[in-house]
């Protein structure tokens, strides 16, 4: 919903994403305290950043699958393996270009979630849902049986620098503007998805799937395609991954790894791009909060041991996505609306 | 008074969550004996941090940039396969040398390391052990031995594959009849029980976890079947025997590794171990975990010693450390008879000479030593 | 009910639908003629929302056929059939409950859009373009359906009549050759059913197209079918002018009573 | 207003909102201050267009809200002086109340004859359920037929005919129903009326929603019209009958008394919008 | 050949208990239509239970037991008092969502309270397996299977023949439905996570008796959730027939495949099983059909 007293003269203008001049300033200041952000922030906090811009690659694919096109997934992470281990293989087997290892690790697994998604064809909602974490055991079995000279067994495999006219993007400050580039055209991508006819496919598909055949949808096709797209950004933060850990390994890519990234778009509120961003700095930052504050409560703190930081985080995040469901149902976005809508009309409540 | 600092890096909610309090007491014990002891002569204090990453490469890869830029430490302090697994590709390009206590993988075993572990892969110390049991046993024919692994953790399936290419390579001394691959937390492992069983299976390794252990213990005794079980430092006879209500469940079971055991015998291990409770505040019981945290504290801090020695207290770097490590061995001395004497060469992350294992057992519900300075066989790389 | 049947804007011939036991269409056939406003009254469960399920793919008849300007789509999928220019309205409503209006309307043009997802991706000048031009068409039936008041809002948060109205613009949207609708009245007062159906009149005036209408509103019905056929326990009973079947002894006793 | 008066004279209030408003997602005023009072075993209709806030008000009364984020957030609703708003559906039934919801929101995958067994879930003895059950089906002979069926695959009139046997099997003290003759046939919805003029006579208190004017208004006591959420007029049923704004947009005769020809109405349309 | 049917005896009794695991997410998704992600978690909560009172306690078994049930129990209903009751009214897909924070949730909370020892857990069926002449049949699953057997038969005739069990029916089937005619929602649900407490106490008895006991016992969870899948969420008694296909085809896998791939199949066997099934029945053998209709 617009402030109050924006007309959009066009429809092209109507479809915008920034729609008002603070958000546009808002967005330009955003885009500059990234750039600059290596040389404000520490290393932790550029590594958080990291962590950041790969998780919402990541989770805003997942949001286009689930938030949009109501194919809940939990094999998220499964897909990001594929990418991951893509990307591994083509880098340190042909000595590819990152440029091209990618975009081939998105396409490698966008086929496999292309896989999955044929299944959504016949089967829907929770046993779909539930049906996807085959796809988190299956990737997970392929991995550890395959020769391990294909994709490394249970060794896994150490993936070189990514490099460009011998540029090698190693340190975290080089990684971080690779990974703001990416994470920034994923992004405004998945803007145009969902603003294109697909993306109004996706939520035809998901309020109503019978309604959306009718309408001269394809919606065997139309599933397949949310899980392509969405397994194809997880295919691309997979490579990132990669490419900032440098070694991929299966246990990198299990079920909790799904259920976080779940976690990150409710959080944030389903169907809504921005609101996966949000999921994600919020989900990230409680992780790195207990991560670092723990051990210095538990250090002061004698009768803690130092097993109280995970078991804390696990209870805080936990707790937080409950609480959210409780609290917020319809996560952060929803609330923001709200927020805005009543600021539009207040001070009359019609 | 130069500082420098250490980051230890922990489990204490992972797999290991259970044994970490011990081991890294034990390993923070040393550092303190040492800021007392030699650091005080040398003008060095070692600082130390620990991290807590859930043995999840993840949350080391997540975590190191971070404890780098925070600590700048001149040497980390590793836990196991994870650590190695996001950090052996880093640790190179920011020239800091990560030190394990923890058996060696044969993933890791490149040359140029900048991780180390004072023993062997754990395929070497269960080769060791099965060639001395079949020793023990006599006879020519080779010794029938199963093994158990999982694929939860690579380290898991590295030790059943290095144990299969030894028994590939040396038919008469090994056959290893049964890999059974698990569950980390297995259903029932009767039925596997009984294919090792029927399989005349002398020995069983499993150098997993415990709850493998103690699945593993009560599927053997539901067959009736008494095989010998050996199990590694991190999932002991203490720890398994714990797991399964009493130390008497496992008489006459094994565990061996390249570093002291922790016995009720008095060595010289033992003295340094009562010292450091004495004097240093360690609370950790007399255990293999915490043999293994100590052994860990002592080679480093040799290490960093023989480091300060040779380039002086200031400007210590990573580097110098990594280099130090290779210039002349850590003897058995100066790690209080802890580990063997140590030669690291930049061909593998771990000592490939004059490697030894000891052999502890239970013995009328006690641990007693059972063998030690077992040799450890030509294991080659897989 | 003269023009070759080989040409109809759409024919059913003989369909048969069974569900286990029960019989839903027995041996149903109807045509439509350009054109036409062919309604299709009958009793409650007589088998009309059925009859209209058979003709947009969304049951396959066991026996029969569908066929839609003399070719045949029986086993089509449902999208397929839209494609081929069927649109259709719901009994009870089918909208997308979440998206505004006018989304409701754009998703009806889904299938007359062309861009894939790269471009739309990129949102190349071509996409934006594309875009623009369907938005205009949705504004247009938005304006001919006079809702542009509720234009951005979610559909979920309207009443019922509105969203009938939304239901038949975003059927329109598609661009159909027929359109079936199901109870389209279902649910209003008279001045709404009246705006209703002067739509339903001034569609076929502007688009010139066949509409299929079952509804039970008997005025409606008979003041704007050009014909009608009964349906009772899935058999056609009768079929004429709206005065031939106001007076057919059959359909009295069966329906209107 | 004093007819009406005359008519409650002497009745028991069953039921009465006190200037409840409804919001929405917090932001969405859908009821602006709506007042109503139904006596015991009167009918009382609620009439008025589409978005008007009828539904609405039925869900108020019956707790259902909260469902589609919406809260009573001022007034006052009061059943057989227990103060209702905001209560749990399930309580509000306890007091007496059901509520036929639109949407035909029959449990899908039960058979017929089970919606109905749940719709008696507190009855206390299987005779008397019997019992519920045989009335139910002498009333609307169709459901016997139907027992046996998935209820989620019955059309949507038989739908509908099964929601009210439903709310029947719990022999509540006042029914709020929601458009009942919607989607039925014209045979069909003399038929339900003639259920409801039963159940009446037998002495439920009926809480009417209609589109369908002419029928309400002939079982109807008192009626309310609504618009825009807010009572526009209110009075007993044959008065309002009479009036021309009724005639002519809830009963679609003409002042004259005819009945207007659909196909007549002109691209222009006259609009006529009480003010509230 | 002994050892052949001997191996599909064995696989069949897991498979049992799988069902009964998979019994905990459907008595949930029957009463209530969530399906519970922290099913496994309830799990180690009741296997902690059970070990509190006998290891801690030092109770008897024969006090210890009945004790864990009801605390567990107990446990469940605070569950659902906590997190589940306030979104009641809210759409179910929140209810789920907070299961899955459940998981983590109780996850830590379980590290917090009982620290990530390995802790080993009461003997409560004989150790001795029973042997039919060469074959060999252990105590627990024995036992497992047959209190599967027992609660399945029982549970399905409830859900199915009784009016309370009708009356979560409805829950499961729409929850403003049910509430609106006067079913209490909250009810149903408390109901469902009791009973799904108390079955996950008994399936941690059966799985652990005599093993050790850490967090990482919930993995039973997902190992028996194609066994619920399988069977399709709202059937009770398809869960037997469900486990035992699995639980044979998982033994024989794991037997007689794995060797000779060297790899572990056996534990993705389950996962394709279902795959396949639900590619044919997209709702299960047994489970409701999605209606369709416009
Ligand atoms: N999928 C199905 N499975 C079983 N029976 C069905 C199915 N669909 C429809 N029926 C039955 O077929 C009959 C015809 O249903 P249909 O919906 O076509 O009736 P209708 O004429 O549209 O009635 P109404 O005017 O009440 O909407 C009904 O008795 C219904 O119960
Ligand atoms: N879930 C909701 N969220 C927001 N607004 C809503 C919601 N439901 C209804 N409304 C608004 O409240 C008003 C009253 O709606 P209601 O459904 O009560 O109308 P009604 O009188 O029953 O209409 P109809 O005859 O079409 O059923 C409408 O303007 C509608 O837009
Ligand atoms: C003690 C443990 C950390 C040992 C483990 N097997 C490893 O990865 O090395
Ligand atoms: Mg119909
Ligand atoms: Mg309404």
């Amino acid at each position: 919903m617009d402030p109050s007293g924006i007309f959009p003269t066009s429809y092209r203008a109507d479809r915008r994403v920034v729609r008002t001049r603070w958000q546009a300033a808002a967005l330009a200041l955003f885009v500059v305290l990234m750039l600059a952000a290596p040389y404000l922030a520490g290393g932790r906090i550029i590594a958080v950043l990291n962590m950041m811009m790969i998780s919402a690659v990541i989770a805003v694919g997942l949001q286009i699958c689930t938030g949009y096109a109501g194919q809940i997934n939990l094999g998220q992470a499964a897909f990001m393996g594929v990418g991951a281990y893509t990307a591994s293989i083509l880098a340190s087997k042909t000595g590819l270009t990152f440029l091209l290892t990618i975009p081939l690790a998105g396409f490698s697994a966008a086929l496999f979630g292309f896989l999955f998604g044929l299944t959504a064809a016949r089967i829907k909602g929770f046993y779909l849902a539930l049906t996807t974490i085959a796809a988190q055991f299956i990737f997970h079995f392929a991995v550890l049986n395959l020769p391990s000279s294909w994709m490394g067994g249970s060794n896994g495999i150490t993936v070189p620098p990514a490099e460009l006219f011998g540029l090698r993007f190693v340190g975290e400050t080089a990684q971080f503007y690779m990974n703001f580039a990416v994470a920034a055209i994923m992004v405004a991508g998945a803007f145009g998805i969902v603003r294109s006819r697909f993306g109004r496919a996706f939520v035809a598909v998901r309020d109503d799937d019978v309604a959306a055949g009718i309408m001269g949808i394809n919606v065997a096709a139309t599933k397949a395609t949310a899980f392509l797209i969405g397994a194809f950004y997880a295919g691309v933060g997979g490579a990132l991954w990669a490419y900032l850990i440098r070694f991929v390994g299966v246990d990198q890519f299990t079920l909790f790894h799904s259920i976080f990234f779940v976690a990150m778009i409710i959080v944030g509120g389903m169907g809504s791009i921005v609101g996966a961003l949000v999921g994600v700095f919020v989900i990230r930052f409680i992780q790195e909060i207990v991560a670092t504050v723990g051990p210095n409560i538990a250090d002061s703190v004698s009768f803690l041991g130092g097993d109280i930081v995970f078991a804390g985080m696990n209870v805080i995040l936990g707790g937080v996505i409950a609480m959210f469901m409780i609290l917020e149902p319809k996560g952060l976005m929803h609330r923001w609306n709200i927020i805005k809508s009543s600021y539009r009309i207040w001070p009359f409540p019609y | 008074e130069e500082t420098y600092n250490l980051a230890l890096l922990s489990d204490f909610s992972g797999p290991y969550a259970d044994i970490m309090p011990i081991w890294t007491g034990s390993r923070e014990a040393v550092f303190d004996w040492w800021n007392e002891t030699s650091g005080k002569d040398l003008g060095v204090t070692l600082n130390y941090k620990n991290y807590e990453t859930r043995y999840d490469a993840a949350q080391v890869a997540s975590l190191w940039p971070g404890i780098k830029s925070e600590l700048d430490p001149i040497a980390v302090v590793g836990l196991g396969g994870p650590d190695v697994a996001a950090l052996s590709e880093r640790l190179p390009e920011d020239k800091i040398p990560m030190f394990m206590a923890t058996a060696a993988y044969g993933y890791a075993w490149q040359p140029d390391s900048w991780i180390f572990n004072p023993r062997p892969t754990y395929s070497h110390e269960s080769a060791a052990f099965l060639a001395w049991l079949k020793e023990q046993r006599g006879g020519d024919e080779p010794l029938k031995a199963a093994i158990m692994a999982s694929e939860a953790s690579p380290a898991y399936v590295d030790m059943a594959k290095g144990l299969e290419l030894y028994a590939e390579e040396h038919p008469q001394e090994l056959d290893l009849v049964e890999v059974i691959y698990t569950e980390v937390q297995p259903t029932d492992l009767t039925a596997q029980m009984r294919r090792v069983a029927r399989a005349g299976a002398e020995a069983l390794i499993i150098q997993t976890n415990t709850s493998i252990v103690v699945a593993a213990k009560r599927g053997l005794q539901a067959n009736g079947a008494d095989i010998p079980i050996l199990m590694s430092s991190h999932n002991g006879l203490p720890a398994s025997g714990g797991a399964l209500g009493g130390l008497d469940q496992l008489e006459g079971d094994y565990e061996a590794y390249g570093m002291a055991v922790a016995a009720d015998e008095d060595t010289p291990a033992r003295q340094f171990y009562e010292t450091l409770v004495a004097e240093h505040g360690l609370e950790a019981p007399w255990s293999v975990v915490t043999a293994m945290g100590i052994s860990q504290g002592l080679y480093t801090v040799a290490v960093i010693g023989h480091a300060i020695e040779e380039n002086g207290a200031e400007g210590l770097t990573g580097e110098m450390v990594r280099e130090a490590l290779f210039a002349r061995p850590i003897t058995a001395e100066e790690t209080h008879g802890f580990l063997p004497t140590l030669t690291f060469t930049p061909d593998a992350p771990f000592p490939l000479e004059g490697l030894k294992v000891n052999v502890g057992t239970v013995r009328d519900g006690k641990i007693a030593i059972e063998a030690t300075g077992v040799d450890v066989p030509d294991v080659q790389k897989w | 009910m003269t023009t070759a049947s080989g040409s109809a804007p759409l024919a059913v011939r003989n369909a048969t639908l069974k569900f286990g036991g029960v019989t839903a269409l027995d041996d149903v056939s109807i045509t439509v003629n350009d054109d036409e406003l062919l309604a299709i009254i009958g009793p409650n469960g007589a088998g009309k929302t059925s009859l209209l399920n058979v003709t947009a793919g969304f049951y396959r008849p066991q026996k029969g056929r569908v066929e839609l300007s003399g070719t045949n789509v029986t086993g089509l999928r449902v999208d397929q059939i839209a494609r081929r220019g069927l649109a259709r309205t719901f009994q009870g409503t089918h909208l997308f409950a979440g998206q505004t209006v006018v989304e409701n309307i754009m998703i009806g043009r889904h299938m007359l859009m062309k861009s894939n997802v790269i471009q739309a991706f990129f949102q190349f000048g071509p996409v934006m373009r594309e875009e623009s031009e369907h938005r205009e068409a949705a504004e247009e039936i938005i304006d001919f359906l006079e809702i542009e008041a509720i234009r951005s809002r979610p559909v979920g948060t309207l009443g019922y009549g509105l969203r009938k109205r939304v239901d038949l613009g975003r059927a329109l949207a598609q661009e159909p050759s027929i359109l079936l609708m199901d109870e389209p009245m279902a649910g209003m007062n008279s001045e709404e059913k009246e705006d209703l159906a002067r739509f339903i009149l001034d569609v076929r005036e502007a688009r010139k197209i066949p509409v299929v209408l079952v509804e039970h509103d008997m005025g409606v019905v008979m003041d704007l079918a050009d014909r009608i056929v009964v349906l009772d326990f899935g058999r056609v009973i009768a079929e004429g002018t709206p005065d031939e079947i106001q007076n057919n002894p059959a359909v009295i006793k069966a329906y209107l009573g | 207003m004093a007819p009406a008066l005359i008519l409650s004279a002497g009745r028991n209030i069953m039921l009465e909102l006190n200037n409840v408003e409804v919001t929405y997602s917090d932001v969405i005023l859908a009821l602006k201050g709506v007042s109503m009072t139904v006596r015991e075993g009167q009918c009382v209709a609620l009439l008025g267009g589409n978005g008007a806030g009828k539904s609405t008000t039925l869900k108020a009364i019956s707790g259902t809200l909260k469902s589609e984020d919406g809260t009573v957030s001022a007034g006052s609703i009061v059943l057989n002086g227990t103060a209702i708003q905001n209560m749990e559906a399930s309580n509000v039934v306890k007091n007496g109340l059901i509520h036929v919801m639109e949407g035909r929101r029959v449990l899908r995958h039960l058979t017929s004859e089970q919606n109905l067994i749940v719709g008696g879930h507190m009855v206390p003895n299987t005779a008397e359920l019997k019992r519920r059950l045989d009335h139910v089906y002498t009333l609307m002979p169709r459901l016997a037929d139907l027992r046996n069926r998935t209820s989620g695959f019955m059309s949507g009139g038989e739908q509908q005919l099964l929601l009210i046997g439903r709310a029947m099997m719990a022999k509540p003290k006042i029914i709020a129903i929601d458009e009942p003759s919607l989607g039925l046939a014209p045979m069909m919805i003399r038929d339900v009326y003639a259920v409801l003029r039963q159940l009446k006579s037998e002495g439920t208190t009926f809480f009417l929603v209609e589109q369908n004017s002419a029928a309400a208004l002939s079982i109807a006591d008192y009626a309310y019209v609504m618009e825009n959420g807010r009572i526009v007029m209110d009075g007993p049923a044959d008065k309002l009958a009479d009036n021309e704004d009724i005639k002519e947009f809830y009963l679609g005769v003409t002042a004259s008394g005819e009945r207007k020809s659909y196909r007549e109405i002109k691209h222009y349309r006259r609009r006529k919008r009480w003010l509230g | 050949m002994v050892y052949f049917i001997n191996d599909i005896i064995t696989g069949a009794l897991i498979g049992l208990l799988y069902a009964l695991v998979a019994m905990g997410f459907v008595v949930i998704y029957r009463a209530s239509k969530v399906f519970n992600f922290a099913q496994g978690e309830l799990v180690i909560i009741g296997g902690f239970i059970v070990w509190f009172t006998t290891m801690q306690l030092g109770l008897s078994l024969w006090l210890s037991i009945p004790l864990s049930l009801v605390l567990a129990g107990l446990v469940g209903y605070a569950i659902e008092r906590i997190f589940l009751t306030k979104l009641i009214g809210e759409s179910v897909f929140s209810m789920v969502m907070v299961t899955v924070g459940l998981l983590i949730l109780l996850r830590g909370l379980v590290l917090l309270l009982f620290g990530p020892a390995v802790r080993p857990f009461p003997i409560i069926f004989p150790l001795k397996p029973l042997f039919l002449g060469d074959m060999l049949i252990p105590m627990n699953l024995l036992a497992g299977g047959i209190i599967t057997i027992v609660a399945a038969v029982g549970l399905s005739w409830f859900f199915n023949r009784t009016r309370s069990g009708l009356r979560m029916t409805a829950v499961a089937e729409d929850h403003v439905v049910a509430s609106s005619m006067g079913i209490s929602v909250k009810g149903s649900i408390a109901f469902a996570w009791v009973l799904g407490a108390i079955l996950s106490t008994i399936g941690a008895m059966i799985f652990l008796s005599g093993k050790s006991l850490t967090f990482l016992a919930s993995d039973i969870g997902f190992a028996a959730l194609p066994v619920a899948l399988f069977a399709g969420l709202e059937s009770i008694g398809g869960l037997i027939l469900a486990g035992v296909i699995i639980g044979i085809a998982q033994s024989l896998t794991t037997n007689y495949l794995d060797p000779l791939i060297g790899g572990s199949l056996g534990s993705v066997v389950p996962y394709i099983i279902m795959l396949a099934i639900l590619l044919v029945r997209p709702t299960g053998l047994f489970g409701w059909r999605t209606i369709e209709r416009v």
